[in-house]
């Protein structure tokens, strides 16, 4: 249905808010020009209203309890209920972050545990929590490489390698770095090309960024050269932790050679996306780069049985955000680690695996859609709708949208850039066989669709709230708020 | 050891055959000899199990619910209505991703939209993105992209030195690739940006920063003056707000800001031990300062057949395309923190806006006053929330007493300020009561 | 959509819980002829399966947050969501009810305080909490009735008096108690008729259950006399609440002679209606019957401070439900009563009754509809739509169905059965004046397609998930379980 | 004072106008004088005051969590999954009314009927309402229920004796008006019906009664025998369970039950001091009994289409059609209660169910030989929850120990059976923890 914006539905005099008084009511005298006078206009609506608004409103919208949402490189497995019950108990909520250490010992444990687990599950030495979500922790990572080269007396490690099948946040975060970009082709099998990498390397390189397995859903099985090219020429190796969900519990990346890893707790460790966050990710390093890390560090001493923020980090690259990170994600990702253990963490790689690959298997072969690359998957696929646009005129843009009429929510799209009309499938091991039946099917209808009537599937949706959304002229004429709405209403610019 | 959230764990041997695979192990063939191995670490548990080892831990904390707190220095506690936590848990917001897929994602694009155009009111400018992780973060791409805003040919960001410890260090982490300067402007002897000081440092900055309040608590007297001094030295004007003031306090986009960051989870979330946050980011409808903007924006467009829709905006800014040269790498951010501060700001309207302001002043006004019984008060002004308050004795002599009477003290600023002596941050907002003030002033009485 | 039943998504193998490990292997032999030997036949899912059925089944649903719900006599106001809050707190969760009163202090405080506010609110002097429902609390008062008259030795008191207009529940909870039910008729106005209920009254009369304002909503304006006249008769008066939220802070039960009262929190307070419970049906009483109430009753010890349970009722009716009633009720209920506060309740009936009566006014007059009784209302009115029906066919169940179409909830019908094709409209002081005006113009709109296409209304609801639904069908084939469903099935008997 | 609920407090003036009056108090003109008063009760707060009011008075209460605790006598603290709470928390389940427009309530109408599904396949009867107020009430109903199979001829209901004294206390209230005779039929030696007393009691019966486990936590092992000679008596069989044995214990309606009654809330719902809680209520497929039944009842059926759908259904029985006549006066029930109740169950399945008996049966059987080291153990047989204790010394000097001790002793007995001496029921379910039991028998030996 059509909701109203919330500004629609105001009307003067509503509240929908109650407010202590003030303990006495002293004149505060704010100096006159700093007194507000520019009109406030936020909508004016009661408590019931604006419950109904947005209950309205989320029922426009899909998230991994409405249905399979296997979107490539985002992991978007079931959020397990128990983590939002402790996550939002008011022993969660209602601490400050100054407060005396006696008094948040509880808080600290967590993350001290937390810590403990990160560490043993990726071969790493120590940790921090406080990148705000994945690329905030890639830029952690980045500016520790970079601290380390300028420590070694090396500033001319000016280079970061990046695979062309990597995440956009990965160039982004090395350049936010001041780090020179340089970028890896991959092969024919989808992994990185060896020659080319050797061919890259030199006193400039900084270091690798790597997700393995990879953004097509293939383990680099040659890590190991990769990693004695790095390092050999000087460089360090960054794990990107975004595809961790293939390899969870069976293998580590400290043990592939990884120097820094980030890792996405939203992702892996089933804390939920909130519709683009908040998320959380925590950056480990092998022993000779914990100095480097960002303040403060979780510590716990032996003698007094205390856990305390460690501040005493003597090569520090600062802060990468306020405080300590997202702590009340901090408390979900630790509650399902505990609930997984050892046994469930690695059920939930082979699971993920065995759901890609059993996907794969159904759909390859279906016309329209090919396999690039090397046909045994870790925990995603990568296919191309290539044959279909070349036969039919429908875009992997186009089998995205005929998938929302059944239901379901599309893969990750044009992503990676190396395959051509990309549909990049990640199940995740909390949808059930039948789920991925019917994506399957859904997937060879619409294939069959292409090839018989093209236009259902490039007109597509047809059965959402709203209909193709026209994000060209999004772009083209920026509306952004509710102010430069009015404007443009009132100049009749807008006819919506 | 969580099989209950895996359903096909029962059916894996069905599932090999149909595709033709043996064992699992078949599927990690790929995989270099020597690298699979057994983790040293515990055991699955049962939900029960971990349900009262959570519980038992989280009961080594000692919330505000059950202490009298001053502490504040950019982190408060606020009320938060039930009604915004019950709405941001609903699944169908809680669960989903960054809304990639318009046509099912409406919902979440419209409430961030909202968000959006709520904080464009709050703050006076009318291009808000959906939100940066937080205000410091916030903070450090504001003063990238003043850096930006001038093509690279300025290096050098003003702030004054009395800016919040924590922001400042991670503006400092954000720029180092830059290479930006970042240069501190003193404050006088009332606790504010020394215009004279200002004047002799902004020549080639790329932008000036100041905050309200500041660091002190105190409201900026001269934050026009400011903006002046910074666009007549060519550089652009970045204001840093407590967006809870702005009831009472002028929008920044009206006293000159070209940026405005802030801190929008002081709306909707509970402190958390400091997080999850969300920063604010919002700018001039200019193409010139749109292109430069960091981080995710929604936008309104229409659909196929005209009707009204909310879609992920000026994506070609991002990292996902742009890669290298994007104006930011942000990817993640802070979506649902920032509903929730839209359904708080929306519930408290206008008249409630204003009122919550005028509550936080009085309320800091009374801990001032009765503070200033027992110590010393270094700066006039008007406070916000927090409040300056120097002491005689070691402050950490005075926490250990507060602390016994279990009152939780202030926030000790020596450490980042010397020259301010044994001095510390009190803080009071609109949940503060009499009675924490009352046992408090009395607790100091007793060890001053 | 069509959600298929929870033993339709069974996979054998999947699980969807966790359960500790016993403490020690014990055997224990459970006698042989004990041993469950059939076949437990109970659905395998894992929970991300479970959690994503009854998410969809909840979105098949309408409640208060999704629109008005203006259902008569049932008072569905919004509930706030601090009720849920403070609630579902684990000092509420957690505590059994068995625990040594100086372990639960909280708990008895807030029956305690709860019973203070009622008692105030309705003029009484003393309540028990611990009936579940409205109905429950109806079978105390009339078994609190019953009691009376035996311990005063009037066995012949046999007869309880019941307007025309009265819930199902009084003439049901009266028999219950071993009442004779006798009928009052009303008279034009839609209220009691004097001289009926004068006629009606002898020495076996035990007492007469109102409610006021009445089912029409009208308010019973002749109560002095009514009271004088059960009183002189040596009948006891009692009240049922489901229409308090028309008088809530204005005017008490108590002063109108009532000698006996029980409220519905789950109506007048706000707290949630669960798909048809749990409530919560308190019962008062003038001091002169608090010896009967059941037990305990909640007292306070001043000397000590504290507060307990109080055994101590000497003619006891016993009790009417396990324990103390719904306490997780209770607690919201409270906190509801102590944020509106004095103010708040009266605000409560006067905008209750301002948007009953605009309701009226702005439908009155509508074609097909038409107002028995006195115009002037309370919180709820009834229109009937017994000169549509004659006129176009169109049944007061057509408009109903229709109203569904428009994403409306409809109002009660045929009740209060003396209005015939009754629609009983109460919109409660929590919908908007936007809302009343949108179901005005609704109803308007069905009366005109009444006149015009009245086949439209007939056939409706047409944009819900079913259609039209057969409850003749359901009562003639009775399918109540699963196992019932499968052996029809089985047989051949049901192609649903 | 609320006002936030309240949309139109705002707009007062302009409807009153716009229907012709022109007070509140002309709306209130039918009240007969004098009615309308000031209510002395305290004015309207805040909701974050009444939070921290509310917060204050629960602080008074110490939980399970904090206290190991062994009541059980009928109240047990199960764990619940999270995911429970949390989908029954849902607002279009949570903020519905009984389902009247099937429509659009398919949705709890579904899961109703799927409640009413899962207490089938437990009970082992295929007919079942979707819920009673509880356990007691239920039986209440039942015993009614049994008069009017006999056309009221027969007006003697006998129960064991050792049954719940709650529950015993509802059955006598529900029944008084009807005139029903309850009688007791004594327990033997081991704590179990007395079979022969029960052949003396049974004559001319409407029904009799008997509860698994026992109110001493026993398998009653003659349950067959006990159904055996009501129905040789021409009584129907009534039979009462905790429904989390039922993994293990065989369905009662296989055992011979013509009626069975339970608590459903055991499953979903934490303890809550005693409610909400849902009472089931099951009966054979037969018109007859059908006909008889108390409470909503949701049935299929199909919608115009013919696709699939449910409604309530048999209505003709329920009092808002039959009135003075109706099987019941009940109208709300405990819904919620009963849609926790299937979505635990039903998270369960069959294998957790078996689990779930089986843990609680071993824990049990421990904290009964722990128990026997140190006290007398009256009764043999095998315990489910509940183990009955019997004590040298006064039960209150022990009661009083364990507190001091952080630990909550089981239920006082001797108040409901002076014959059993100074003794009290101890329980233990799958939440029992070994060093809680550690603790216990420590505590007892300091004490004894």
């Amino acid at each position: 249905w059509d909701e109203p914006l919330i500004f629609e539905l105001s009307r003067p005099g509503r509240v929908g808010y109650t407010l202590p008084k003030p303990i006495e009511d002293i004149k505060v005298d704010i100096p006159e020009k700093l007194r507000r006078k520019s009109k406030l206009e936020l909508p004016e609506l009661s408590e019931p209203e604006i419950v109904k608004h947005y209950t309205r409103l989320s029922e426009m919208n899909y998230g991994v309890d409405s249905g399979i949402y296997p979107l490539g490189s985002c992991t978007m497995k079931y959020n397990p209920k128990i983590n939002e019950e402790i996550a939002t108990h008011p022993k969660v909520a209602y601490i400050h972050p100054y407060q005396d250490e006696r008094t948040v010992q509880g808080a600290l444990a967590i993350m001290w545990e937390l810590e403990q687990w990160l560490k043993e599950i990726t071969g790493m030495d120590r940790f921090t929590l406080q990148p705000a979500a994945g690329a905030n922790g890639e830029f952690t990572g980045v500016m520790i490489i970079r601290a380390y080269h300028l420590d070694n007396g090396e500033p001319q490690r000016n280079e970061m390698l990046v695979p062309d099948s990597a995440h956009g946040t990965n160039p982004a975060s090395a350049a936010m770095a001041g780090f020179k970009v340089i970028e890896i082709p991959s092969n024919e099998n989808g992994t990185i090309d060896l020659e080319a990498l050797e061919n890259a390397v030199s006193e400039r390189t900084a270091g690798l960024m790597l997700t393995n397995p990879n953004t097509l859903g293939i383990f680099e099985d040659e890590i190991v050269e990769i990693a004695k090219i790095i390092h050999k020429a000087g460089g360090l190796l960054y794990y990107d932790g975004a595809n961790l969900n293939g390899i969870l519990g069976k293998i580590r990346p400290g043990d592939m050679g990884f120097d820094i890893v980030h890792l996405n707790l939203h992702k892996t460790f089933s804390t939920p996306h909130g519709g683009g966050g908040p998320g959380a990710g925590p950056v480990g390093v092998k022993e000779f780069l914990k100095d480097y890390l960002p303040v403060p560090l979780v510590s716990y001493d032996e003698k007094s049985g205390r856990y305390y923020l460690d501040y005493n980090v003597p090569k520090s690259i600062g802060k990468v955000k306020e405080l300590y990170g997202n702590f009340a994600v901090l408390v979900r990702a630790l509650t399902y680690l505990k609930i997984m253990g050892r046994d469930g963490l690695r059920e939930v790689s082979e699971i993920a695996v065995l759901n890609a690959n059993y996907l794969t298997q159904k759909l390859k072969g279906t016309r329209g859609y090919s396999l690039p690359g090397k046909e045994l998957r870790k925990h995603e696929v990568v296919f191309s709708a290539e044959p279909m646009k070349k036969e039919t005129g429908v875009k992997a843009l186009d089998v995205a949208k005929r998938l929302l009429d059944f239901g379901m929510h599309a893969p990750t799209i044009y992503f990676p850039l190396i395959v051509h009309e990309a549909l990049m499938i990640e199940p995740t091991e909390t949808v059930s066989k039948e789920e991925l039946d019917a994506y399957v099917e859904a997937l060879k209808r619409i294939s069959e669709e292409a090839y018989t009537n093209p236009e259902i599937v490039k007109s597509a949706p047809h059965n959402t709230a709203v209909k193709r959304v026209d994000d060209v002229l999004a772009a083209k004429k920026p509306i952004v708020t509710w102010r430069m709405y009015k404007e443009l209403k009132e100049k009749g610019e807008v006819d919506y | 050891m969580g099989k209950h959230y895996i359903p096909n764990s029962a059916h894996k041997e069905e599932m090999l055959k149909e595709i033709g695979f043996s064992s699992i192990e078949e599927l990690f063939a790929d995989v270099p000899e020597g690298f699979i191995r057994e983790f040293n670490v515990p055991e699955g548990k049962s939900e029960y199990e971990v349900f009262m080892e959570m519980n038992e831990i989280l009961s080594k904390n000692k919330t505000v619910l059950e202490m009298p707190t001053f502490l504040g220095a950019g982190t408060y506690f606020h009320y938060v209505p039930a009604h915004v936590k019950y709405l941001i848990e609903r699944s169908e917001f809680l669960t989903s991703y960054t809304p990639y897929q318009a046509e099912i994602s409406q919902g979440m694009l419209q409430a961030l939209f909202e968000y959006q155009s709520l904080i464009a009111e709050l703050v006076g400018l009318p291009v808000v993105n959906s939100s940066m992780y937080d205000w410091g973060s916030a903070l450090g791409e504001a003063a990238l992209m003043t850096v930006r805003l001038h093509r690279g040919k300025r290096l050098k960001f003003v702030v004054p030195k009395h800016t919040h410890p924590e922001r400042m260090q991670v503006l400092k982490t954000y720029t180092r690739g830059a290479n930006l300067e970042i240069v501190e402007v003193k404050w006088n002897d009332r606790g504010q940006v020394d215009l004279e000081d200002l004047k002799e440092k902004v020549n080639d900055a790329a932008g000036v920063y100041v905050e309200i309040p500041n660091f002190f608590g105190l409201l900026e007297e001269n934050i026009q003056e400011i903006g002046e001094i910074a666009h007549e030295a060519g550089a652009y004007f970045v204001v840093g707000v407590d967006p809870t003031i702005l009831g009472v306090v002028e929008a920044p986009g009206e006293l000159g800001a070209d940026i405005v960051v802030g801190e929008a989870s002081y709306f909707g979330s509970p402190m958390n031990f400091g997080g999850p946050r969300a920063g604010i980011f919002a700018t001039r409808n200019d193409p010139k300062f749109i292109r430069q903007m960091p981080g995710r924006i929604i936008g309104m467009t229409k659909d196929a057949e005209g009707k009204r829709a909310f879609v992920m905006t000026l994506q070609t800014r991002e990292q996902h395309i742009r890669r290298a040269k994007a104006t930011s790498n942000i990817c993640s951010n802070e979506a649902l923190v920032a509903v929730a501060a839209a359904i708080h700001i929306a519930s408290l309207g206008p008249k409630g806006m204003q009122e919550l302001g005028e509550v936080i002043l009085k309320n800091t006004a009374y801990l001032k006053k009765r503070l200033s019984e027992v110590a010393e008060i270094p700066f006039d002004g008007v406070n916000f929330k927090d409040v300056l308050v120097k002491f005689e004795k070691p402050y950490q002599e005075i926490h250990e007493h507060l602390l016994q009477k279990n009152i939780h003290g202030g926030y000790y600023v020596k450490p980042h300020f010397p020259e301010l002596g044994e001095s510390a941050l009190f803080a009071a907002t609109e949940t503060t009561r009499k009675e924490w003030i009352d046992a408090l002033i009395d607790a100091l009485r007793e060890v001053l």
